[in-house]
């Protein structure tokens, strides 16, 4: 099955792009997809980031197992936090 | 009222939009761009969203809100790209009968921006560039909303 | 700025007086006239002022903020005369380079306004009119401030 | 002596004028020329009000004793309070 990843901030400018489609197998996690971004594009390992996770435009647990064409998105901290230069 | 924009934003738009018969008091937040953090000279800030989770998130917070106090209006907007300095990046104005209310709910409404709402920023500085957010947040607990 | 008036309030102006690049956040409050007051059908406030000496109380309270909460600027405008349904009679901005202090010394200023500046609300309704005031406060402790 | 009074919202409206000037004895207090006006207008006596008292513009208790020409203030409660009906 497919499913689209946006990604922003500093995640979008270590990749390079805002939005990709993937095939993944079925039953797939958000974490698994994450990891197998990770591995597609090893730039996306800033050390220390916490990360959540938002499907379908609601934040969701990395357990949550995909559809196919979800809309999936790796949420970096966002606006009210200190500087991360990693 | 809750938008994300990459307009300049106009406080006295947000405030007659929360103007109520009912509401004795009326708070605003505005976020603005200051000329220094951490000892770094900033330059301005840039703003990137996911607007769609945005703007569903903004409506969100609205409605905890007027679960949370008595407030009678609420109105928020957000805008993105860049920033520069004195420019107000962020607008809150909240209506109540009482001035209670209003100043609590204004102040959760920034907060929960800067904790949950997609938005990042970027500091563009003398001497380079970086994106704000922490390193040291509680990871999300499996299946909770943060 | 510090300044009673019988003209209409412009927050603009005053958000305008506070911005400053040292500062990444600003709170205003606005005190409007509601249209109910204890089962009451509100037609209009009547604001009352010994101008000389509430500005002074003003400038007062600003300094005092200052004191306690590290601000960049406070403006605090206050009408007098009548003040309809839904205008505003009494209007704060506060900059400060975090939101904490602007937060808090922007509710200060209202608490105090309303304890210690001389400025009276006679409170026109239907039926009558009344003038607001408090008959069970604390008398003043001789020599003290109140 | 003589010292100037100017006596706003109810005080003004029930005495129906903003500015007196009053001969008063040397020595006399605040609380002195306050009980010497509740004489003069007995209509000044509104049950249970908490006044404040200031003399050229600043606060001061009712024992401050008075100059010749000073501006005395008898402050009804500021606008912050619940109704006072009396």
């Amino acid at each position: 099955m497919k499913v689209k990843v946006k990604l922003f901030a500093i995640l979008r400018e270590r990749v390079g792009a805002g939005d990709l489609t993937l095939d993944i197998e079925d039953g797939s996690t958000v974490a698994d997809l994450w990891r197998r971004l990770q591995q597609t594009y090893p730039k996306l390992n800033v050390p220390g980031i916490r990360l959540l996770y938002a499907v379908n435009q609601n934040y969701v647990s990395p357990n949550e197992v995909l559809k196919d064409m979800d809309e999936v998105v790796f949420v970096p901290p966002v606006s009210g936090g200190e500087a991360c230069f990693a | 009222m809750f938008r994300v924009t990459d307009r300049p934003l106009d406080l006295q738009e947000l405030v007659d939009f929360v103007t109520d018969p009912e509401a004795g008091a009326v708070t605003t937040f505005i976020g603005t761009t200051r000329n220094n953090n951490e000892g770094r000279k900033v330059i301005a800030l840039e703003y990137e969203a996911y607007p769609e989770m945005a703007e569903k998130e903004l409506i969100r917070l609205g409605e905890e809100a007027k679960r949370r106090w008595p407030i009678c209006r609420m109105a928020i907007a957000h805008r993105i790209g860049p920033v520069q300095i004195t420019q107000p990046s962020v607008m809150i104005a909240v209506s109540a009968a009482h001035r209670e209310a209003a100043f609590a709910a204004c102040r959760f409404a920034i907060e929960e921006i800067k904790r949950i709402v997609p938005i990042w920023k970027k500091e563009v500085f003398e001497g380079g560039e970086v994106w704000i957010g922490t390193q040291s947040g509680e990871p999300l607990a499996p299946g909770k909303r943060p």
